[in-house]
Parts: structure tokens; sequence; C-alpha cells
């Protein structure tokens, strides 16, 4: 089993997110350049954080224009797995893999703190290894996590249990006190309908050694070493 | 009579004219002219301040570089080397907070880079007025935005800092940023043009207008430029700097590179002949193939254009094209702009003819040192005539506690490092919020603890004993988190060098550093001189920031401020005294800057360091923290509130004022809390240090509860001082 | 033939705009009253060099739908003058 | 009277702007080629009331003056429309 870490110009999270699959979990992971053009042997990528092009105009508007963005999304066409973590998330919106938008923090500011996330979905391969009720704790560190998508969008969304984390307070209560950027809903991940590609604004690549303040992270690196170990 | 004029409305005196035409054995052109008067001011030539400077002591066994070059480097074995220095973007601040701020952090990046270090973490000291004015909450918020755009866009973590308010600061804010870099030894770069015939590549960002209208000139060819053509203050483009990192530090990896520079203050004026005297050498440069933004450029503008994001490169022609290749993989344009030459002249050639030839050493080098005036301030004498006796005692401590935790130069600063991505590259563990941060050192056991320091109050009263306890406190907080100090970088910010007065509080802080450094053996690798903070007159308080890097031999011996379990015994190293002179009790309780600032001991200081540092190393402690501003109860409050557990605390007031007691600032003290048992230790610790250790509590309950002579003064639960102390910026702000 | 393109692109009716919403806020506490809603999107100006002003439309439009604009939350309209 | 306003805040002639730059380059890796220049700045709408047109628009421009440029490194300018 093979991870990949795409690197855009301008990621500055891909040597956090090669670090935990390798180091922490000794897994073979590749960094992949934003211009290369196949993505062979590998099973699971991540779109790792960071300012790709600078987040010009919009984040993520321009990175989904990279030449690997075309076969990342044959790759999730495919079943690939396929995780963007915050800027990631972002991209993967901008190019139509996952739906809704992230719009603007609502206090316009950019926010590093720790969140607390709840598990809306545990059947998906990047949280059936979680206890249904388990409370997360995460980092964030983003300007735009606002995540924002029309009615019907919401709609077929929970229908398809697509919500799959939602920002509470540390007791598990979703409100407006423990929602950090403004998100509908709370919305903090999302996945697209058939559960292979996860979008989510908390950094699980920054919570994966106690050394850091959290390894919450880590249970949904395990979930995706489930799932790739039962296929 | 009209060449007069020139020289002079550039900033250059009639004796420095006559320095350059004498130099040059006849009259400089334009463009020389210009060159020399950025090259000769006070920010790129140190005139005033180089003599007093040489005071500080620079060396040490771990020194690899000391002052000189883009940034000092200190050996922390297994091969690696630390890199830091930290900067002033004062003024640009105060014209455009965001812009200012944020180029001011891409400007000390390309220094640290320049040494061929990976930039890991950035720290920065900021001095604002009163937030209760909109324009300082617009200077404020605009400096806090810049600093997290440009940090958090190019991925490195902004871990650490200091925010103090007062009103000296309302129209001249002040803006350090620190930078602190990782490199292996064996590859540390210098900014020196060796080898003759050997390339001088330009890469990054396009050359344009900016920061060119900070000289001010007077010449008919550029008079008729408009106004608007000559933005004085640069834009940063962060997204660019990060390509401009990585693609650099592949560049140093692959051995393709002779030297690297940065270009910051004075452009391209400056990378050239600093390179190129730096060696010995010389350059030739054709401007013609500067790549611009916008055409139409004069060579004027060219040499002295303040554009952001460019590096210079030193390359041997054999390896041009590996170095082409590199930058192009990272969609940077890289132009070869020249080559070095054996006559130590710097020639700069356009429209094929020649339009500068000076020779590199006297722009770089030559500059004239001057020793100005220094006479002690008439203030002096008013503020330190002080008589305790007549400062009515404490009533209600509890309120004043209170009012010291929510007053925004104590408050939390969370409002402002939660705008900085402080996590990135999975390496701090310690966060902003504690004496030092602390980041680790992959693949090794050590971690590296750093923090910025400086109580510019003290400084005011008494620059001399300021600037020892601006070094002081700065070691102490690196020891709190469980590191050896290593080395000092500076940033002194002042007022008007040429007032006499002014001049004399500079020489004194520097005095002060100095013996501090000497004794507790940190010695300055790097620095930066801020003068001109004043704004119609005023001067600010003499401001000397220091900046230090401590050594984690193991990383899992760090130790955070925050109480850890109930009833371990709380433990204050060093003495109280009757000082309140100074102290943010006198400032917020009393509105009063008088007094002299506490008395500093070093030799005490060392002890209490030492102490601290063993018992830290051999495990025992379980918090630390430093005595600062407020004094004993508000270090007590923080403690609590970061642990969130309250304590109780039992003390002798012998003879002292109660005030003093709870909110006096004397130095050399910390709070630590530790298990029962250790006790011995920690106490055999102290007497092999001649120390004096005073058991003074324990952790436990909800509340923070003081009995001074079995009356009770303070007693508050560690929710409603955690409300005043961690709200207080955000409010304000909103 | 050389073109001198502005776009304009604004949020959504209906969709949340923060940036907006702040500047309403600032503008009312420096006392400017009777500000109804503020709404803030971006302007870009390009120079382009077209065979004629329909080609230019086309790839103008293309542009805004491709990269310009996103259309879930954002309207564009855009003109175009020939120099 | 009730206004309609629109402000267009831009980056200074000589100013960097590095959204205007990468938007300039990604339409060149799209494909899209002979674009010369791209510069990108703000597009503010308002509503607000007010006695006259010229009152108004002393007020636009202290607004643009003290809030919604800084003239350091931006330009503004803005049309009135009565509504
Ligand atoms: N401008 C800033 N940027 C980042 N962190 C900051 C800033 N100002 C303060 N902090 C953090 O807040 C904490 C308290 O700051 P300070 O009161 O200066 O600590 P100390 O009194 O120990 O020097 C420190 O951890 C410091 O790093
Ligand atoms: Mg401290």
């Amino acid at each position: 089993m093979k991870f990949g870490v795409i690197v855009f110009p301008g990621s500055n999270c891909d040597l956090d997110a090669y670090h935990l699959v390798k180091d922490v979990f000794g897994k073979p992971v590749e960094y992949i350049w934003h211009q290369q053009n196949s993505l062979k042997g590998f099973d699971c990528l991540i779109l790792p954080g960071g300012f790709s092009y600078g987040d010009y105009l919009r984040c993520g508007a321009i990175a989904r224009f990279s030449p690997v963005m075309q076969e990342v999304v044959e790759f999730a066409d495919r079943g690939g797995l396929v995780l963007g973590i915050c800027n990631g998330f972002q991209i993967l919106t901008e190019v139509g893999l996952l739906p809704g938008v992230l719009l603007r923090n609502k206090d316009l500011k950019f926010h590093c703190q720790f969140v607390h996330l709840k598990v809306e979905n545990v059947n998906t391969p990047f949280t059936n290894f979680i206890e249904p009720e388990r409370i997360l704790k995460l980092p964030i560190a983003h300007g735009d996590g606002n995540y924002y998508i029309d009615e019907q969008g919401l709609k077929s969304l929970l229908e398809n249990k697509q919500v799959i984390f939602r920002y509470t307070t540390s007791m598990g209560t979703v409100c407006d006190e423990a929602n950090p950027n403004g998100a509908l809903l709370n919305i903090a991940g999302v996945s697209n309908r058939k559960g292979n590609v996860l979008g989510m604004m908390p950094h699980p690549e920054r919570a994966g050694e106690a050394i850091l303040g959290s390894t919450d992270g880590l249970c949904i690196f395990q979930s995706l070493l489930n799932h790739l170990e039962k296929v | 009579m009209k060449k007069t004029k020139i020289w002079q409305e550039m900033g250059l005196t009639d004796t420095e004219y006559q320095l350059i035409t004498d130099g040059m054995g006849r009259e400089p052109n334009h463009v020389e002219l210009g060159m020399f008067s950025v090259m000769w001011s006070e920010h790129c030539s140190y005139k005033h301040s180089r003599k007093a400077l040489k005071m500080f002591p620079t060396t040490g066994e771990r020194v690899l570089q000391g002052p000189g070059e883009n940034a000092g480097v200190v050996d922390i074995g297994d091969g690696l080397a630390v890199c830091f220095k930290i900067e002033s973007h004062n003024h640009p601040s105060a014209i455009e907070p965001y812009q200012g701020a944020a180029t001011g952090v891409g400007g000390i990046i390309r220094d640290i880079l320049a040494m061929g270090a990976r930039p890991v973490a950035l720290l920065n000291s900021l001095r604002f007025g009163l937030l209760l004015n909109p324009r300082v909450r617009h200077l404020f918020s605009g400096v806090v935005a810049g600093i997290g755009g440009y940090g958090n866009c190019i991925g490195i973590p902004t871990v650490g800092g200091e925010v103090y308010f007062d009103p000296c600061y309302e129209s001249n804010p002040l803006v350090n940023a620190m930078c602190v870099g990782l490199v292996n030894k064996n590859r540390l770069m210098k900014g020196w043009a060796t080898g003759v015939n050997n390339l001088v590549i330009l890469v990054g960002a396009c050359t344009g207008r900016d920061g060119i209208h900070g000289v001010t000139f007077a010449s008919e060819e550029l008079s008729e430029i408009s106004e608007n053509k000559r933005p004085s203050v640069q834009v940063g483009d962060p997204f660019m700097e990060k390509l401009l990192v990585e693609a650099c530090l592949e560049l140093i990896e692959n051995d393709y590179l002779v030297g690297l520079q940065d270009l910051g203050g004075a452009g391209l004026t400056c990378a050239t002949s600093e390179t190129a005297s730096r060696a010995g050498t010389g350059m030739e440069i054709d401007l013609d193939l500067v790549p611009l933004r916008e055409k139409s450029l004069t060579p004027y503008e060219i040499m002295l254009s303040e554009s952001q994001e460019r590096m210079l490169l030193i390359v041997e022609p054999s390896k041009e094209n590996k170095v082409m290749e590199v930058c192009d993989r990272w969609g940077l344009s890289a132009v070869a702009i020249g080559k070095v030459t054996d006559d130590r002249m710097l020639k700069i050639y356009h429209g094929g003819k020649i339009v500068a030839e000076v020779p590199a050493r006297m722009l770089a080098e030559d500059a004239p040192v001057y020793s100005p005036l220094a006479i002690e301030p008439d203030y002096i004498k008013d503020v330190s005539n002080f008589n305790l006796s007549e400062l009515p005692e404490v009533a209600d401590a509890n309120r004043v506690l209170l009012t010291l935790l929510s007053s925004p130069t104590i408050a939390s600063k969370e409002w402002v490092y939660e705008q900085y991505d402080y996590m990135v590259r999975t390496s701090t563990v310690i966060h902003p919020g504690s004496d030092a941060a602390v980041i680790r050192i992959r693949d090794t056991t050590k971690g590296l603890a750093l923090t910025t320091d400086c109580n510019s109050l003290y400084s005011y009263l008494d620059p001399y004993i300021g600037g020892m306890i601006a070094v002081a406190e700065a070691t102490r907080n690196i020891v709190c988190s469980g590191a050896r100090p290593l080395a000092v970088t500076d940033c002194l910010n002042f007022g008007n060098p040429e007032k006499p007065e002014i001049f004399w509080q500079f020489l004194k802080t520097i005095e002060g550093m100095s013996e501090a450094c000497r004794v507790l053996q940190t010695p300055v690798v790097g620095g930066n001189v801020s003068f001109y903070n004043e704004r119609s007159g005023s001067p600010i308080h003499p401001t000397p920031t220091v900046g230090m890097v401590g050594l984690l031999e193991n990383i899992d011996k760090r130790c955070t401020l925050a109480f850890k379990t109930q009833g371990d015994i709380i433990v204050l190293l060093g003495d109280s005294y009757n000082e309140l002179g100074g102290s943010q009790y006198l400032l917020q309780v009393h509105d009063l800057i008088k007094g002299k600032p506490p008395a500093l001991s070093l030799k005490k200081e060392k002890s209490v360091q030492e102490t601290l540092y063993l018992a830290i190393s051999e495990g025992i402690i379980n918090s630390a923290h430093d005595l600062s501003e407020g004094g004993l109860a508000v270090a007590l409050a923080e403690c609590c509130i970061s642990g969130g557990m309250g304590a109780k605390i039992v003390l002798k007031k012998e003879d002292l004022r109660v005030d003093a007691l709870l909110f006096g600032e004397s130095q050399s003290r910390v709070i630590v809390s530790i298990k029962s048992d250790y006790i011995p230790v920690l106490w055999q610790l102290a007497q092999k240090n001649g120390l004096n250790v005073n058991a003074i509590g324990y952790v436990g309950g909800e509340s923070l509860s003081i009995q001074v002579d079995g009356l009770e003064w303070i007693n508050l639960g560690v929710e409603e001082m955690e409300q005043s102390w961690k709200n207080t910026i955000a409010k304000l702000m909103s | 033939m050389l073109y001198k393109v502005i776009i304009i692109v604004m949020p959504r009716k209906g969709i949340l705009d923060p940036q907006g919403q702040a500047v309403a806020k600032a503008l009312d506490t420096m006392n400017y009253k009777g500000i109804n809603s503020v709404r803030i999107g971006k302007h870009l100006e390009m120079e382009l060099t077209g065979e004629n002003q329909q080609i230019v439309e086309e790839t103008v439009k293309e542009m805004c739908e491709k990269l310009l604009a996103n259309t879930v939350i954002e309207d564009y309209h855009f003109c175009i003058k020939e120099v």
C-alpha cells in the first residue's frame, strides 16, 4: 500500500503529512510534484494544507488547474482514496470532486487553535476505526474554512450522510460557540457521494504525536489503513 | 550651489560628500551619488551606532558566525547549527501596517536563507499606543494580520513574541520580526562574491519602483517623473518567497552556489557592493539584463529599488545551466546580470554605457563612523526621586490583581497568536503562551527554546539596568522552558541619535546589555538598530528588544508554566524586595512612571538560573514561570489559569510592603511547582548555588488564595481571573 | 487587435459576504449612518489581444466560468473595449 | 434620497499586484495567450441615503480616504446614482 502527498507550489503541510505516514505509521509514501501526470501504484492521495499559488484569487482556484489534478479526478473516479486537508479540501471543492465551497472565515480572521469534532458518519474509509460517540480534538489553521452549500445541496449531503465532521464543544454539543469560522451547520468535513473522497478543514496530520498536544488525528489514518488492508 | 542641494536632499552631509569625492578622485555622477546616499545611510552603514556596538561580547566556543554576516550562527551539535536574526520594520508599518509588517517578516526570512539555513520559526516583538485609540487599533490589527498573512502563507510557524501597549508608541509603533533557521554546518553559505568570472545571478521577483521614494532626491531627469510613479511602501508576495526559499535550499543542497545574498534595504546596490567588498573582489553588472516590472526604470531606480523577494546568487559558469533548471522548476525567473571581477570596482552598465564605477569597499565599508555626544537627560533625575513611603498601601488586592490581569500589556496575547499558524511543520512542542516557545529538531533528541523580551519602562527609567534586565529576562524565560541559553540577537529601537540625550540612552543600554551578556554567557551574534523613532520631537522609550535562542539537549525535559498536579508544592526561587519602580502596578493602579527599575544582581541571576536548569534537567520540576510584569501575584495567576487549577499561598511579610510583596517586580525570581518528595533535592541544588528558596504554598482547588501573615489578601476563582485575563484584547478589538 | 477588459465578480445574492458586513459595521461605528447594504467583490482589469470583439467576448466568458469566478457563489459580468 | 454607490479600489500604478500576477500566469498556463497585464482590485457596492448628490459624494470620498482605501498603495474612484 502506498500513499502519495501532492505538492503544489505553495503547499506547506506536505512535509507534515509525509512525516506522519512515514515516521509515525511506517508506511510507504512519496511526494507527487504537481506537474506529474501518472499516479500509478498509489492507493491513497493526500492533498495537503498550505497556500497553493498563494491562494490568490480564491483558495485552490489556481491549483485545480495543475496537470496532476486531471489525474486526481480520474483516480477518484476509479474509486481511489483521496484526502484533502485544509487547502487540499478547498482544491477538491474547486475541482468539483466535493460539493460546496469554503468562504472567508466569518470574522475575517485567520484562526490557529484546537477544535473539537463530532464524527457524523463512521462508515467511511476515513472513519471506520473511530468509535461512534468519540469527540476528536484536532487543530485548525485557516482563514477560509467557512463551509457553504446551497439548500438542495445540503439536503442531499445530509441524505447521503456526506457530512463527516462537525465542530462541537469538548462535550460534543454543536453550537455557535464551537463554530470557529461560521461554517454552515458547523460542518468541518464532507465526503463525496461514493465516500472515497474526503475534505476536512482540521489537520489530522498535526495531531499524530503526544508531543504535539493530541493524537486524535491517528484514528483517521488508522481507518484508512484498515480499509486498504481489507480491500 | 545647485549641486549642494542634491547630496543634502539625498541625506548626505557636505563632509560626507567631500569624503566621496576625495575617495573617488572626482565628483560622483547622479547614480553613484544615489548609491552612496543609501549605502552611507544610517540603515546600511550604522554610522552612529557602529562604535558603540563594539562593546557587545560576540564570541563563544559555540559561535560559528557573529555580527557582520546576514545572520548569526551557533553550533548546536549533531553537525547542525542554528541561525537567527531580528530586524525592525517600524516606519513602513506606521504607514501601511499590513504590508509594512508583512515585508518585515519577508525580509528577515531572506536574511536567514542567505546563510543557507532552512527558516523554521518566526517571532515578533510589537509595541503600540493604547487600544482605546481607533488609529492604534487599526495599526495593531493590520500589523498582526500582516505578520500572519506572510508567515502563514510561506509555512513558517510564528511561535512567539511579545506585545506591549504604551502611549509613547502611539504614532511610532515598533514592529520587530525575528527568524530562526537550521543549517548543516557544512552547508553554511556566505554573502561573498568570490571567484573572478563567476556569474552574478538575480533570482525572484521583477524589479519595480518599490521603496525608492524612501531616498529623496532632486535632479532634473527625475523630478519630471511624477510622484505616483514611486510608491514608497513595498508590497510583499509570500508565495514568491516560498518558491525562493525552496529553490535556494535546493541549490545549496546540490552545492551549486559559491555565494548567496538577499536583497533588502538599498536593494541591488547593497547586495552587489557588500558581496564584492566582503570577498575583496569587484563586479560588473548590466542593468539591461535585470527583469523589470515596468519598462522605463532609470539606472538610478534599478540600483536603489527595494522590490521584495529577490536573491543574488554567485555561481561558477559551469553550473549556470543546473541553477537555471532548478529555478525554472520552481517557476522563478533567474538571470545572470553580471560577473565577478578582480579590480575591486563595482561597474554598472546600462544601454551599453557605464553609468556607475565605484570601489565596492567604499560603498560597503568606508562610510564615516561617528561618536555622537552623549548627555544624561534631565528627566532621569525627576523620575528617579520617588519616595515609596508616600505611596498608600494597597487596599483591595483582589481588585488590583484583576486590573493587572486585564491590562492589555499583561493580558493574554491569544487574540494575536491565534492569527498565526504556530503549528505548521509539526515541530512546535511548546506553543505561544508560555515563557519561551520550544520547537523540536527532527531526527535528534534536541529542541530550541525561543523568546523575545524587553521592558521599555525599565529602560526609560534607567537604560543601563533596563538593558541588563532585557537580557536577564530573556535568559530566564529560556531556562524556564528547560533549555540552556545560547546567544542573543538584538533590535535596538531608539529616537534620534543626534540628540545627546538619546545617544546617552543608547550607550547606557549597550553597556548594560553587554555586561549581562558577558556574565550570563550569551554572546550577541547579530542584531539591528532602528533610530529616529520619534514623532513631532517626542521619542519612544528606549526599547532594546532581546531575541534569544536556547538549546534543550533532551526535548522530553521541556517545561511549561502551567500548574500540573493538585498537591504539588509551590516554591519561589530568589528574593523579593520593596521594589515598585517601573512596575505595572505603579503604572496601571497609580498611573505613575517613576522610581528606579528593580535592581539586578547578575551573580544572583546566574545562581537562580543554574539551580532551575539543573532541577528541570533532573526531571523534578512540574512547572516553572519567571516573575515579570505584575510580579508574584500575576505570575501565580498565570500558572493557575493555564493549568486550570487553583493554589493556596502563604507568605511572610517581614519588612516588605504588601503591594511590593504581591505586585513588585524584583528580578531573578521564578516560581516552580514540584512533587513534595523532591523538595530535598531542590533544596540541595539551591544550597549548592547559594540561592534562597521558599516553599510558599501548594497547588489545589479552584481558586487562588494568597495569605500574608495570616491575613487573606487575595481570593479569586481561576475562572474569574481567566475571564479578565483572556478576553481583554479581543473585547477591545471587537 | 488590443482590447481592454474589465471583469466584475460579485458574491451572489443570498450568499454570506463577511467582508461586506465587516465594512458596513465599521462604517456604522465611524458614524456613517443610513448605509443599507455593502457588497464587496473583485474588479479585474486586463489587456488582451484578439481577432475581434466577439471572439474576445467568448474567451473572456470562458475565463470567468473556468477560473475567475466560482459560479456556485459568485456572479460575474464584464465589458470589453477596443484600444 | 437613496443613492447607489459603486466604489472601485485598485492597486496604485507601479505597486506590485501579486494576485494579478498569479492570475496572469495561471491564464497563460491555461493557454490563454496574448494577455498583457492583469490588475485585481476591489469592487464595492452600497446603498446609502443622503440629502443630495453632492453631500453623498463628499461622504463617500471621506469613507474611501479613511477606511476603504489606503492611498499609499491604492487608488480609488466611485460613481453615485440616485435610485
Ligand atoms: N506578538 C506575539 N506573537 C506571538 N506570540 C506572542 C506575541 N506576544 C506574546 N506572545 C506570546 O504570549 C506569551 C506571553 O508573552 P509575554 O507576556 O511577553 O511573556 P513573558 O512575560 O514571559 O516574556 C509568550 O508565550 C509569547 O510568546
Ligand atoms: Mg517571562
